[in-house]
């Protein structure tokens, strides 16, 4: 299949940098840091409209845990959660990057997924499902992809516990303790 | 014939210069950055340079060093300071040579040689404490039986990153800030973007104090 | 009979003797010629990507082979649970006892002289001889059978072993010799017909008159190419080595293997190529022809014989430094579509000139006759390869009808 | 044809080419035999020649015929991210520098920009191009290791060698200027750790004056290859709209035809004020994935020559006294330097609140930092976009109705860095 390389005209990306587009979600950030913030019902829909918008790309998708850090700086009218899911969206032919940050609760965190739209989500899904435990509704494979399967609890939440091994040293009382 | 050409390649390889150095009878010069393993520097007049303020323990991201500070006895001071560093040890094993510590000590007390062939079988080799880390009275890194010397490697310890500052500010290249190693003395420093003619003198355009 | 000199008047014990020393001697110089031939395969190949390659096992590192020999030695022989016992211990022999067989119709030496004769004769203690552990009058035959036996070695190993890339590296060795079986005979029949014997001996003799004689040239070069493409597939050297690839199936039919059993393998592998390489000089290169050049008349022939045999080696380990790998159907398709029926052609062609020359048939209804082969050859031909795609094609929407309904 | 169509994603979000199926399933079923069954579950690695690293494939075979596949990844995690959160800006680099090994600079890179992003400091034009030619000089021994093991995976065993042997002349210029021949930590968040060497640009006009000979070696060795040919060609096919759906970016997505390339695209560092063309390719297959990063290192010798003529004069990393320690000079003089340099080290810099996304273009596609910061030294996460872990995904898809000996041709062309695909 022989296709023409994708030029993009530069007034595309010029008009892409200016002013933030009104999706009825708070947004905050801009230029390339802009994002914005769904509810976790919007999500879905929300996404939908970024990709008929242009946005086909999901370059990336991940957790946060806001675990003692509560009183974050979010735009009005939108709750903190513990959990964030952070979804990177590219528009090729804009020149365009978004963000999308749904709150999600401490209890329960579940999203439907993105593999239906974005089937490059897959893995970013598991990996987020792995390390923060979040649930995907509707995700085809959703076991842990980096851990074994019989892992038990997810690493990155702020709240799982380390394991630490003191570092050897030939003085090991005043070593040990670091 | 596209089959044949390759054919071509190959044999001329043949007559090429071969690249592999026969290791363990023959290394091949390492540059003057090179990070290899630590050493403490003594003064010229055999005081260590070590303060013991556990910079480099703390700026450490494999967390791999462990120094213990304290007082200097009065009598027979081990360093010019008020205090020195009493313990001071590095697990190899965790020694990732990044060189934060070398950044990180205020005093150039400790730098890194170019000795990369040091394998130890136990763990307890592999824990140097302050006998086999700081230099001995010529100025040379002591050298351990399970590490490979070759003539000459002891010459240049890591001295570049002092040279250079690692503000990263141009006009600070090139101007030495150390006192002089045992052994060594005071080396010449990188020339950096300045050139060598301006080494000597004073920098010009120093950035006004107070930083 | 048998057409070594040394029988003719009755059998004594001292022929015996001579067979022994015969035997001994060609089993003592493959060894070598192995050992040798697994250091300059080494040394070679470092040479050509610019490595240095062994050269701590004595003076340049020719002794390598044999540290790494007596390594194996003392390895532990370990046995996968899944194996086959019988088979899995079977199987090296095997290949290693039929890469020995073939190199004993190779005649290493002997001054052979254009025209009638004795020729290709030594004398040794008193009893005249040729310079070969055997000359049966089918020698060509039983290398080709012996070949072919030799498969089977590599196709029991993978079979008996019990683990999955084994069984597709035994799967390969089989479809591999079947297609390069038919093209490797059909290349040397061209020369069989030319010397109009099977014996090696008579072939060597055969090529006796100077290089012109030589049936690289005589038999045209195409059965030369085609027997060392096909050589080089039946040995399983790159670029042919799907048996073993190792970076698919990580070390075909000999992944199980370990300590000496893995050792002959390895050594039937490059017994394998130095026999090969033997049987190329004599088929299309004179076999221990070549001029002598001051005293020792018996000796400058073998010095010829295994120089020839020399350059043949390095070809084969300049193959694998340039050449990538093949795919397991290209090789197929190479095998079936090109060389088979370009030998068949061939040997069509050059049995006409051969005819025209002796004068038992006229030129022009030869022209006419092949033209019209040839044009019936390609259609049947191209109707083969279609059918074969149809089927091929039918086969994968069954496939693809079964992949549905599951 | 437009670059994304939801039938596409609809299609691969089917998944009929991926195997779904769990380990502890794959182990039960690798154990049966099936006589009706004439499929084979295979596993290609953690431990097999062509994986580069630990990568493992679950293969559903027909004879030789892949159907479905897996990839299972985690072999080489060792929780990186985690480790990121207890490790300042400072130690950051030393970090996230061991995940993709085979071009550390470009992870120290985006990390720095991403803490720069966030910091709001500009740093100083020398650091930049000292950035973007190192960068550069990077992507080479990446492309080049990948040329190697690419070859070697195809059999063409002198091919490794000499791929090593080119890029072991980068790693030695790295050397000299960074002190180690991988893992540098030497782009940090702030500048560079340290100025290019003296004779510096001897070493990368050496390097630029001996590798355009070999390119064209390479090119007869294995592009002019009819064999290289007929194993690369047509194998592997990926379109545009799949590449976009799954995700991949790097020459997975340029062999498609789309000519997306960060540097060019979205311009970080200087990438606006030198000249270099964007290498795409046609038909998506494996060929054209390794025609690209050949090419891709003819571009990168044109963006080092220009930045050998265009280097700056002047400092190297930001003067901002709050990110970079003091000159070791002052520290003797100013009681405030020293302070400064106590402060650096010990509790590092802290990092105004707030979540930051910097991309940079890998040898292998978006590289890309997300860190979110409390305000402390440290980040509250920090995460990375690894290339290698999206692109794996596109896998299965281009394994389907390929044999095993594509499967190997595949997975090399992908180029996965199994450090950064596990981090």
């Amino acid at each position: 299949m022989t296709e023409e390389p994708q030029v993009v005209p530069d007034e595309v990306a010029a008009e892409s940098s200016s002013g933030v587009p009104d999706h009825g979600v708070p947004s905050s950030g801009e230029g390339r840091q802009l994002a914005l913030h769904p509810t976790a019902e919007g999500y879905l829909d929300l996404i939908e409209r970024l990709y008929d918008e242009g946005y086909v790309m999901c370059v990336d998708l991940l957790g946060v845990d806001y675990l003692g850090h509560p009183d974050r700086k979010l735009p009005e009218g939108v709750a903190a959660g513990r959990f964030e899911v952070v979804v990177n969206l590219l528009d090729l032919e804009g020149h365009r990057r978004v963000r999308v940050r749904v709150q999600l609760p401490e209890n329960d965190p579940r999203l439907p997924t993105l593999t239906g739209l974005h089937p490059g989500t897959e893995a970013m899904e598991r990996e987020t499902y792995d390390m923060f435990g979040v649930v995907f509704e509707g995700h085809p494979d959703l076991t842990r992809i980096l851990l074994p399967e019989d892992w038990e609890g997810h690493p990155l939440r702020k709240d799982f516990s380390l394991g630490r091994i003191p570092v050897q040293f030939k003085n090991p009382v005043q070593g040990g303790d670091r | 014939m596209g089959y044949l050409n390759g054919f071509k390649v190959t044999f001329a390889r043949l007559f090429e210069d071969r690249v592999t150095t026969e290791f363990p009878a023959e290394k091949r010069p390492k540059p003057v950055r090179f990070h290899g393993r630590h050493v403490l520097n003594r003064h010229e007049d055999g005081m260590e340079k070590c303060i013991g303020c556990e910079l480099c323990a703390g700026v450490c991201p494999a967390k791999c060093i462990h120094v213990r500070g304290a007082d200097n006895p009065l009598a027979d001071p081990v360093s010019p300071g008020e205090r020195y560093g009493f313990v001071y040890e590095i697990n190899y094993l965790r020694c990732i040579h990044c060189d934060l510590c070398v950044e990180a000590c205020p005093t150039e007390a400790i730098t890194e040689s170019k000795i990369l062939e040091f394998s130890f079988t136990n763990r307890d080799d592999a824990i140097y404490t302050k006998d086999e880390l700081v230099v001995d009275d010529e100025g040379r890194p002591r050298h351990q039986p399970w590490e490979l010397w070759m003539e000459g490697e002891d010459e240049h310890l890591s001295g570049w990153m002092r040279a250079t500052a690692p503000s990263g500010a141009a006009a600070f290249e090139g101007r030495v800030g150390w006192s002089g190693d045992l052994g060594h003395g005071v080396r010449s420093p990188e020339r950096g973007q300045t050139g060598s003619e301006e080494l000597d003198g004073d920098v010009e355009n120093e950035p006004e104090a107070g930083r | 009979m048998l057409g070594d000199p040394l029988f003719r008047n009755g059998v004594d014990w001292g022929d015996f003797a001579v067979m022994g020393v015969k035997v001994v001697v060609a089993f003592a110089l493959l060894l070598v010629a192995t050992m040798f031939m697994v250091w300059f395969e080494r040394k070679f190949i470092a040479d050509m990507q610019n490595r240095i390659g062994p050269n701590v096992a004595g003076p340049w590192g020719i002794l390598q082979t044999f540290a790494d020999g007596v390594k194996f030695f003392f390895k532990e022989d370990l046995r996968p649970a899944n194996a086959d016992p019988l088979v899995f211990r079977l199987a090296p022999y095997i290949s290693a006892v039929t890469a020995f067989l073939a190199f004993s119709i190779v005649p290493i030496g002997g001054v052979f002289r254009d025209g009638g004769g004795e020729t290709g004769t030594v004398t040794l203690f008193g009893k005249v001889t040729y310079l070969q552990v055997a000359d049966p009058p089918i020698g060509i035959l039983l290398l080709l059978a012996v070949s072919s036996i030799a498969v089977y070695g590599v196709m029991l190993a993978g079979w008996s072993s019990g683990s999955k890339y084994p069984l597709l590296g035994s799967v390969r060795a089989s479809a591999q010799a079947i297609s390069y079986e038919a093209a490797l005979g059909m290349s040397v029949v061209a020369v069989v017909m030319l010397a109009g014997s099977l014996s090696t001996h008579d072939i060597t003799a055969g090529q006796a008159g100077g290089v012109r004689t030589w049936y690289v040239l005589s038999a045209g070069i195409v059965p030369f190419v085609i027997f060392l493409i096909a050589a080089t597939a039946e040995m399983n050297r790159p670029p042919f080595d799907l048996v073993e690839a190792e970076q698919e199936l990580v070390g075909g039919f000999h992944t199980e293997y370990s300590s000496i059993r893995f050792a002959l393998f390895f050594l039937a592998e490059f017994m394998n190529v130095v026999t090969m390489s033997a049987i190329m000089v004599t088929l299309f290169f004179g076999g221990p022809a070549g001029p002598v050049l001051f005293g020792m008349t018996w000796f400058w022939p073998t010095v010829w014989f295994f120089a020839k045999v020399l350059v043949f080696l390095a070809m084969f380990i300049w193959f694998r430094a340039t050449l990538p790998r093949l795919r397991y159907d290209q090789l197929m398709n190479l095998g079936w579509k090109v060389l088979i029926p370009l030998a068949l052609g061939w040997l069509l062609v050059r049995a006409t000139i051969l005819q025209v020359d002796e004068g038992t048939i006229d030129p022009v209804i030869a022209i006419i006759v092949g033209i019209l082969a040839a044009g019936a050859c390609f259609l049947l031909f191209t109707a083969a390869l279609g059918a074969g795609d149809r089927a091929y094609e039918r086969d994968q929407a069954l496939q693809e009808e079964r992949e549905r309904s599951r | 044809m437009s670059i994304a169509s939801r039938e596409v994603s609809a299609r691969l979000a089917a998944g009929e080419s991926v195997l779904r199926m769990s380990e502890a399933e794959a182990e039960v079923v690798e154990g049966v035999i099936d006589p009706e069954d004439e499929t084979m579950i295979m596993n290609m690695g953690p431990q097999h020649p062509s994986t580069h690293g630990v990568l493992r494939i679950l293969l559903e075979l027909n004879g030789e015929n892949v159907l479905r596949s897996k990839p299972i990844i985690g072999y080489l995690h060792t929780g990186m991210e985690k480790t990121a959160e207890s490790l300042t800006y400072v130690q950051g680099a030393t970090n996230v520098t061991r995940m993709d090994y085979a071009s550390p600079l470009f992870n120290e890179l985006a990390f720095s920009l991403a803490v720069e992003e966030l910091l709001g400091i500009e740093i100083p034009e020398r650091a930049t191009w000292i950035r973007m030619m190192m960068t550069e000089l990077n992507r080479m021994a990446s492309h080049l290791l990948f040329l190697a093991s690419n070859g070697m995976d195809l059999g063409a065993v002198g091919m490794m060698l000499y791929g090593w042997k080119e890029r072991e002349e980068i790693l030695r210029f790295f050397e000299t200027v960074t002190g180690l021949r991988m893992n540098h930590n030497y782009i940090r968040p702030g500048g560079v750790a340290a100025d290019l060497p003296d004779g510096w640009e001897d070493g990368v006009a050496r390097i630029l004056v001996a590798l355009p000979k070999r390119l064209e070696e390479f090119d007869t060795l294995m592009t002019g290859q009819p064999i290289w040919r007929d194993r690369t060609q047509g194998v592997g096919l990926i379109t545009t709209p799949e590449a976009v759906a799954l995700g991949a970016t790097g020459p997975i997505l340029r062999s498609t035809g789309a000519a997306w390339d960060l540097r060019r695209d979205e311009p970080y560092l200087a990438y606006d004020q030198v000249d270099f063309d964007v290498v795409v390719g046609t038909y998506g297959d494996t060929f054209d994935r390794y025609a690209i990063r050949l090419n891709e290192i003819r571009e990168s010798m044109r963006i080092v020559e220009q930045c050998l003529e265009l280097m700056p004069s002047g400092d190297y990393r930001t003067q901002d006294p709050k990110v970079t320690p003091p000159p070791r000079a002052r520290i003797d003089e100013s009681m405030e330097a020293l302070i400064h340099h106590f402060k650096i080290f010990t509790e590092g810099f802290h990092v105004p609140e707030g979540e930051a996304y910097a991309a940079v273009e890998s040898p292998r596609g978006e590289l890309g930092c997300y860190i979110v910061s409390d305000g402390s030294p440290k980040p509250l996460r920090m995460h990375i976009r690894a290339p290698s872990f999206v692109n794996l995904q596109t896998v299965p898809h281009m394994l389907t109705g390929g044999m095993i000996a594509d499967a190997v041709a595949i997975i090399s062309s992908v180029d996965p860095i199994m450090g950064e695909v596990d981090r």
